[in-house]
């Protein structure tokens, strides 16, 4: 147990891999083993998350010594309140993407001989991103975020027919964006000498009037906003959301993303320090901007697709967008905002998409215009839970997707930014407009054949992860002061206003 | 959209000119880098490097001490790396053997 | 200013060579080419951390029993060199992976121009 | 470091780099590729990174280059820009 | 690769010098803690080795040398030897990768310079296996079968 305990901000990542390796060792002997240690290394992942941010809670930040060296010689791993968070948000996220990715996979993945890497790859991508998030050194953050986009590249590729083609578009965009963020730690490593993130920051007060400095902080922005499909950079996200299996959109859409968001507020708020990125260069200034037009962009464009899928893909880019606008605003209640965002709509569009993943598995599409309330007679629960994730991302008070977009409100008009305020109320308008489309479809349309047809609603394994992120959704809501003030509180006291 | 693409470069070109400008000279003994303490009064790693690897791990080739000691945990992460991409190509490219006999 | 252009005429090659592989990934439309501008990219990369590295008149990162260990100035930086190496196998996975990529493409759309590629998607009917 | 060895190899880095991004026949352009890695091979160790050139040289002048052979010899050797 | 002509002379040549260059990548692995080399260049040798008899004496032919089922299981190995060392020395009571707690006899310098060479063997597995083993995928289907 104190082994457990002495070296748990390590342990995720070291279990996740071998499992990784074992997974197509095993299914040598027997196929289905594959997805059975998937979801126990990641369930155990889950355990040990909840327990480093206990940890991380109780005691204050753990530093984790790799190979015992200390911080400016060999990597650490550090576990604050925001790295814990992070880590327990994505690791559940995955564990029950991955519960329902059993029929989904068998249904729109053809060769069943790739299921076992599929699963290998999947686990690969979860330790990539629980590498980034607990890492206490920018180079260490490179490797395990190539890590962790290769595989979302092979994730991506075995998809329909035109996936490869969506695939390459990222890779070849997310290169960039790596090369980007490696140039610019090329910079600060030049001007400092250090790569180490609390070094680093001890450092900057002496360098910081450097140009090379300010462009290299740039550069790492340009590459993360890259990685998380910030406004004018979200290229590729449409198109691989919409041709990737629907197990890899759920996991995608709510992890990947997001991370993108985490390494920003990480740089941005608790490296450079508030005071640098807002007043000295105007970083934040510029990401709220673009935030701001992404997020009208993505409404505007999620109002006009037809496929279930795309849909939820524009609304992505409009939801990252609200995160970077609370980036943006750099005080405290915009960045409780983006926290709290970051872990609701990690949680809404899994829901959404594993939605979508039901409707393609039952009824063999999800185009929109078919839906119908046959639909809702056939997948009642399905329904159900598509309809409380649609009236979560609208913002409606009890769900969880009120509060966040409560919180970025109250930080625009705590910094008089009323442009933002109108922005984000135009928003949840547009919203409310293109998921009441959905909802319409499925509740209020006549069902083309008046026969009753029986019920086919989707298998337990596909069902009851789809539920629990739905009971999570109103809990989250529910809870939400609860959370604010435990969790998402100590976030921000350590931040740097 | 190719005049878009034209003016990324030159605007990238531009920025890349402006860091080089107050990068501090190559191979000076005295830069940020090869101090033997940062400006905040912590040890500057490469200079530990440099000093402790026989020390440390009785070889002489500090690269080789870096990669597998100090750093180790870098070079698992670059292990992952190539595993992954061995991995993707299984996934992408692979189609089973035993089916196509079966046909 | 000889000392500035003794000191900084190595970032100037490799910033263009940087500017010309960014170049091959936004502006060439052939896949193949946007990988050998990523290449020409990453390659230049580790260049720029290689040169910061270099120290005038030091030798290679490997202890020599005549000069010990006492003074740092005689070696060259060893941590770039170390990060370097992981750079280049990343590189190179990303070009495995993009590989296997650009075969599953040309095997489906025959082609690997990025026009041609979305006309043809477009008259594709796998409508997913 | 030697600059003067280092310019000269800049400059055959440069030309290099052109071949490879403006030929039309993609096998021109990968053998191109080969001899950039391998001259930037090269620059590596005449900057005093042996290791990194050592790498290079068998990486991107070796395997890489092979691998990237192959994928043109699946698809199409011909490119219109 | 696509239509071969059987060459003797490179057919002669490559399977001549193909395990001077397995030596040689050994030699690299191993000396790799006095000299520029290590694992990974070791490793991506072997490989080079391995792709050698391959181009020369097709793909075929070279299954007697290196079949194509091996390539990802070794290395899957290298790197479960890699995670392996690092494990055992937290199983021993240090943090993850601290080779001072290997159970291996002498002082610590000389559990980490054991470390170091069990590490870098780990390294060239992986890299030679997963290497051959994405030529051999780039190579399966043939267009012309």
């Amino acid at each position: 147990m104190t082994w457990i305990w002495n070296n748990s901000p390590a342990l995720p990542v070291v279990l996740l891999l071998p499992t990784a390796i074992a997974i197509p060792l095993f299914a040598l002997i027997e196929r289905r083993l594959a997805r059975w240690l998937a979801l126990a290394v990641s369930l155990t992942t889950v355990g040990l998350s909840i327990l480093n941010l206990v940890k991380a809670l109780s005691l204050g930040p753990i530093h984790y010594h790799m190979g015992g060296w200390p911080p400016p010689i060999g990597i650490e791993y550090v576990l604050d309140p925001l790295s814990a968070f992070v880590l327990l948000v994505i690791n559940t996220i995955g564990f029950l993407v991955l519960v329902h990715a059993k029929k989904v996979v068998d249904r729109e993945i053809p060769e069943s001989g790739k299921h076992v890497p599929y699963y290998a790859v999947a686990v690969l991508m979860l330790c990539g991103f629980n590498g980034i998030v607990v890492t206490g050194d920018f180079f260490n953050l490179y490797v395990w975020l190539e890590i962790a986009s290769l595989s979302l590249y092979g994730l991506i590729a075995v998809g329909s027919r035109k996936a490869p083609v969506a695939a390459i578009r990222y890779l070849i965009l997310g290169t960039i964006g790596a090369c980007f963020y490696l140039l610019g730690l090329g910079f600060l490593f030049t001007m400092t000498g250090t790569l180490n993130m609390a070094d680093l920051k001890a450092i900057l007060p002496a360098v910081g009037h450097e140009p090379a400095v300010v462009i290299g902080l740039g550069l790492i922005v340009a590459g993360m906003g890259l990685k998380m499909a910030l406004f004018p950079l979200h290229g590729w996200l449409p198109d691989s959301y919409t041709y990737a299996p629907s197990s890899s959109s759920a996991l995608i859409a709510p992890i990947g993303t997001k991370v993108g968001a985490y390494v920003l507020i990480r740089v941005l708020f608790f490296i450079f320090g508030t005071a640098y990125v807002s007043r000295t260069i105007p970083v934040t200034t510029v990401i709220g901007w673009l935030a701001a037009a992404g997020i009208l962009y993505g409404s505007i464009m999620a109002m006009a697709q037809t496929e279930l899928k795309r849909m939820l893909a524009y609304s992505s880019i409009a939801q990252v967008g609200y995160i970077g606008l609370g980036i943006g605003l750099a005080n405290p209640l915009g960045l409780i905002g983006a926290v709290l965002h970051l872990m609701n709509h990690a949680a809404m569009k899994a829901l959404l998409f594993l939605v979508a993943g039901n409707f393609r598995t039952i009824l063999g599409h999800s185009n929109i215009a078919r839906l119908d309330g046959s639909t809702r007679r056939r997948m009642p629960w399905t329904t159900a839970a598509f309809a409380v994730g649609a009236l979560s991302m609208i913002g409606i008070p009890p769900l969880a997707g009120f509060f966040s977009k409560w919180y970025l409100a109250l930080g625009a008009v705590a910094k008089k930014q009323w442009i933002f305020l109108a922005v984000i109320l135009l928003s949840s308008l547009l919203n409310a407009v293109y998921f009441f489309r959905v909802i319409e479809r499925i509740y209020f349309a006549r069902a083309e054949s008046s026969a009753a047809e029986p019920r086919t609603e989707a298998s337990a394994s596909m069902l009851v992860p789809v539920l629990v992120l739905a009971a999570a959704l109103i809990g989250l809501g529910v809870l939400n002061a609860f959370i604010v003030k435990g969790v998402i509180g100590k976030i921000v006291t350590s931040a740097m206003f | 959209m190719k005049a878009v693409n034209y003016a990324v470069l030159a605007l990238f070109g531009a920025v890349l000119i402006l860091a080089g400008l107050s990068l501090p000279d190559r191979g000076d003994p005295t830069a940020p880098l090869n101090r033997d303490k940062s400006a905040a009064g912590t040890p500057n790693a490469p200079s530990y490097y440099i000093r402790n690897p026989e020390r440390d791990a009785a070889t002489p080739n500090m690269v080789t001490v870096i990669l597998a000691d100090y750093r180790g945990f870098d070079t698992m992460g670059e292990e992952t790396v190539i595993l992954t991409a061995g991995l993707n190509c299984f996934l992408i490219l692979r189609r089973e053997r035993t089916k196509e006999k079966r046909r | 200013m000889t000392k500035f252009l003794l000191g900084h005429y190595g970032y100037w090659f490799v910033f263009l060579l940087m500017t010309l592989g960014f170049y091959g990934m936004v502006v060439k439309k052939n896949l193949v080419k946007k990988l050998i501008g990523m290449n020409i990219f990453q390659v230049a990369i580790i260049m720029f951390y290689l040169s910061s590295a270099g120290k005038w008149k030091a030798t290679i990162p490997i202890v020599d029993p005549a000069i010990g260990t006492a003074g740092t100035a005689r070696y060259i930086d060893p941590l770039q060199h170390c990060l370097m190496l992981t750079a280049i196998v990343v590189g190179v996975a990303t070009s495995g992976v993009a590989y296997a990529l650009l075969i599953t493409i040309y095997k489906r759309f025959g082609t690997l121009h990025e026009d041609e590629l979305i006309e043809r998607m477009k008259n594709d009917l796998d409508m997913e | 470091m030697h600059w003067e060895l280092e310019v000269v190899l800049f400059v055959f880095l440069v030309g290099a780099a052109l071949v490879a991004l403006e030929s039309r026949n993609l096998l021109t352009a990968v053998v191109s590729l080969s001899v950039f890695s391998f001259l930037s091979a090269l620059l590596y160790a005449a900057m005093g990174a042996v290791d990194v050139g050592f790498t290079e040289a068998v990486v991107g002048g070796g395997v890489s280059g092979i691998l990237f052979v192959v994928t043109i010899f699946r698809t199409s050797r011909k490119s219109k820009d | 690769m696509m239509r071969r002509d059987d060459d003797a002379i490179i057919s002669l040549v490559s399977r001549t010098v193909s395990p001077f260059i397995m030596i040689f990548a050994l030699y690299v692995i191993f000396h790799g803690h006095y000299s520029p080399g290590g694992g990974f260049q070791g490793g991506t040798m072997l490989a080079a080795a391995l792709i050698l008899v391959r181009l020369a004496a097709g793909s075929d032919l070279a299954q007697l040398q290196f079949p194509r089922s091996w390539g990802t299981p070794l290395g899957s190995a290298g790197v479960l030897i890699y995670w392996g060392t690092g494990f055992v020395s937290m199983l021993c009571g240090g943090n993850f990768l601290n080779y001072a707690f290997l159970p291996v006899s002498g002082p610590p310098p000389h559990h980490r310079n054991l470390g170091i060479l069990f590490i870098e063997v780990g390294v060239g597995l992986a890299v030679m296996g997963i290497l051959t083993a994405i030529y051999d995928d780039l190579l399966e289907g043939r267009p012309h079968d």
